[in-house]
């Protein structure tokens, strides 16, 4: 039996919903690393681009910020931010973008910049980055957080980045770009969106949980399908491919 | 030469090409009251609000990215001490372009229908506009351009007259250079114009916007500059566990910036062994 | 691959890049009814509108600069076959550049006060709309942006997948090639990805945005590409006196667009010989 | 006595406008031998700006197109239309422009579209190219043109390019960044502009003319003030390194 981590899984999850021929924002972190397993992996020919202005890059190791050398070399073009978040995500050219989220609500919905009241904030978040700009443009976007009933709320703190707003028609109303979110990955469940309400729905449980348990650490009703199977597992492979991506365990933790 | 209360562009993008020897240098200073316009700048961002030379932030992004939240900034906006008025990478970029442009205004598709829209502080009912586009009807939100009294970009090499070279990505430094009433630019190497007008498609930023020219090197340190040095992890972990608390920072702030009288007596400090460790090797560049 | 009725983007700028042989091919292909966008093209406007495959233009500028006025484009305007839509060269790239960024318009502080504001042909009150600064309540010009069915470029090499390189200036080729529905790039010369990957910074047009790839020589002649070859300056002259009057264009045109096969009967027509003396020498470009 | 034509006395006379350290848009034809010409003589450290992207440019063959490849080698920085056109010249960053023009009126405005009626022209001329922007935009607009009545008109046909406008305050209320025209040369006369009512005033007449003459050849009422003195005549040093430019007559024509 493969032994992996919750960080290995959430990865391993992720990179399955990246296809072959696809343009994708990698950023950093989690989603960087999702990424370059897909390209290593099912998805070879995928386009990896980094909004500080790097495409089709093909970093030999994992970089630590999306302005990073290390997605310099074997890249096909290095240019900046009007490229990348205008002509390219602007444009409708992207395919699948992620981002994290501090606190997510039952339409996708993001918070990334105040936890508290904006007159009054408790935390400074990091804020949008291109986050919003990527949540507004990508044909698709994959969420990827850790979960936390906290997080999971009825009402966001802030809205950073637009999920599918208040449902149907609503960001067509405000002419966005991309369909808005596809996917939540947490390291308890996959999420998708209920086509007729928008609203999040589960998807697949990871093995060792049940569909109680999600229901329990989310602070809004969540559609539940008939038919709800487990995540697949990561392989040892994709394991592996992770660990020689991010031999430092930087993003990976140093426990492995 | 920067008066207190002006605004500066800000140039460099996540761990590359940050200036934060000029950070160092307006701290030293002891300026007060600027305003920091930029996409997504990190350490520098941090030095400037935690050491109180900055109060406000037209920014899209503050942290330290892999590493963890910007603690600085996160305790200056706790306390009241800091503004930030938030925006997207995109549209701070495109605000740099409109400025560069001299036009007053961009439109963007982003940040409608969020709480960008809904939220401003300093910049109250001119953070942005939402409008019916009036060719086509659909709603596009307007983001007004920036003319900071400084732009502030680090590049690799510069020749006399001021015509620069980056290598690498250049962010939004195109854009920033341009916007700016005055342009200081910061360079690692000084090189002749012969050399520039041997390839004059690499000048990123030609002479006619440049006001001043520094030279300087490690200006990014602990940071990155391509073909030139990687960052520095061991000392970027350092300053990130720092910054946790008020009295640790201060500490970092009196060793590592006011405890050193200029640029070279910070190099001293980190160590030229450590720093030449960090010399980018070809052809990666880092 | 080109309907009749079909906007094209057109690449180059003045004497530089024309993508004269993709002209050639429409009339050969005898397509009607194009709308070209571009801001100062020159010979291959003449033989669109010359040869009545282009019936609209929505451009800056035509003529021959320093030869004179562009003939064809002058009797086609007189005879009614050919409607002009003008705008200044700034007002063109950025339309391009709103075309490229995917918004409806852009503003420009250009065309206000004038005729260009009070006249329009086939755009109709789509061409242009002078507003209120809704942020510094100035009079501001918007230009609606242009999103054509192609962009047709015309560059110096490319690889397999489509990664492009230009030399030299790039005019408003940058913009125009990522604001087209589908991108055609023409290219002097086909080289290695991994020539295109060792020097990322040159890269002008990335491979996403390229539909088709066309690669032949001298696809700029009788005008120039910078690094490979100069403008044929007899053939220019002649081919402008050509054009003074409609028997003599037509018989330039049965002689050297519709009596060869294609491009290559086209440059054995101007002889291999000709075509090698016009070779770029280094370090000039031309 | 030094010997010259009419091209070359309107170059010499345009080139003493050019004051050094200034940024000029150059172009092509008479304007940019008149660049050039200033370049080898008072003012070597102009920046020789052309539209179609070279900045600081020192041809050592004269171009024949804004784009020529002859602009290329030895200049500072070689990029595109949104550089010069945009973030230098929009941008308030040029001294000098250069226009020509096929019809002016008393207040500098300029046509070069069409001559005849819009809805049904006699002649197509080549439009604006970046002259609107130009004149719209240069702190100085210099228009140079060959001294035809039929030109000087008391209402232009079509206008492309704005001069003052309908006169004082119009240029601000349409918020324009350059001043508008500041001389206009012709080969019989130089022309500036009244600073009160902005319309044309005589400055000074060239050799071999008279006041008379000028008043003869436009169809408005021209300022004459009190002293209208003669121009300066080219020296034989401008004209000899004028050749030198243009070695083929391709501008100053075969007969030199």
């Amino acid at each position: 039996m493969v032994k992996y981590s919750k960080i290995e899984f959430l990865v391993a999850c992720a990179s399955r919903h990246v296809r072959n021929d696809e343009a994708v924002f990698g950023g950093t972190g989690m989603p960087l690393l999702a990424a370059l397993l897909a390209k290593e992996t099912h998805a070879p020919r995928i386009n990896l681009i980094s909004e500080a202005g790097f495409i089709d890059a093909r970093p030999r190791e994992v970089p630590l910020s999306v302005a990073d050398s290390r997605y310099y070399y074997g890249c096909s073009a290095s240019i900046g931010l009007i490229e990348t978040l205008g002509f390219i995500l602007q444009g409708g050219r992207i395919d699948v973008g992620f981002l994290g989220s501090a606190q997510i609500d039952e339409y996708g919905n993001i918070n990334t910049t105040y936890i508290g009241p904006f007159d009054n904030p408790k935390v400074k978040l990091p804020g949008s980055g291109g986050g919003n700009d990527i949540a507004s443009s990508a044909k698709r976007l994959i969420v990827m957080m850790t979960h936390d009933k906290r997080k999971f709320v009825k009402e966001l703190d802030y809205m950073t980045s637009p999920g599918h707003l208040q449902g149907p028609g609503s960001r067509k109303k405000w002419s966005l770009v991309g369909n808005g979110p596809d996917v939540v990955i947490t390291d308890m469940c996959q999420m998708d969106f209920d086509p007729d309400t928008l609203k999040i729905r589960l998807m697949t449980v990871h093995p060792g949980f049940e569909i109680q348990d999600i229901l329990d650490n989310v602070m809004f009703e969540i559609v539940v399908p008939d038919d709800v199977p487990t995540t697949e597992e990561p392989t040892q492979e994709q394991i592996d491919i992770m660990h020689k991506l991010d031999p430092h365990g930087i993003y990976l933790g140093k426990g492995g | 030469m920067v008066p207190d209360g002006s605004e500066l562009f800000w140039g460099g993008f996540g761990y590359q090409r940050a200036p934060i020897a000029f950070a160092h240098e307006l701290v030293r200073q002891n300026k007060r009251r600027l305003n920091i316009q930029t996409c997504g700048s990190e350490v520098d961002l941090e030095i400037m609000c935690g050491a109180g030379v900055a109060d406000k932030f037209e920014i899209a992004f503050t942290a330290i990215e892999a590493l963890g939240l910007s603690n600085n900034a996160r305790r200056r906006v706790t306390e009241g001490k800091l503004q930030i008025e938030d925006y997207s990478n995109l549209a701070m970029a495109m605000r740099f372009l409109g400025g560069a442009l001299n036009v007053p205004f961009m439109p963007i598709r982003s940040l409608m229908g969020t709480d960008m829209v809904k939220h401003a502080r300093f910049k109250g009912d001119k953070k942005l506009k939402v409008i019916d586009c009036p060719f086509t009807n659909e709603k596009i939100c307007l983001v007004p351009s920036v003319q900071p009294d400084f732009s502030i970009v680090h590049v690799q090499r510069v020749d006399q007259q001021g015509n620069a070279q980056i290598d690498g990505i250049v962010g939004e430094d195109v854009e920033g250079s341009r916007c700016g009433k005055k342009l200081i630019v910061l360079a690692e190497e000084l090189i002749d114009g012969d050399e520039i007008r041997k390839r004059p498609d690499q000048t990123k930023i030609p002479a006619l916007y440049v006001d001043r020219i520094v030279i300087l090197p490690f200006i990014a340190h602990p940071m990155q500059c391509h073909d030139y040095y990687d960052y520095d992890l061991e000392h970027l972990q350092m300053f990130h566990k720092l910054t946790r608390a008020e009295e640790m920072w201060q500490e970092y702030l009196d060793n590592y910036i006011l405890g050193v009288d200029d640029h070279w007596g910070y190099l001293e400090k980190i160590g030229w062994e450590n720093l030449h460790k960090l010399r980018a090797r070809k052809p990666w560049g880092y």
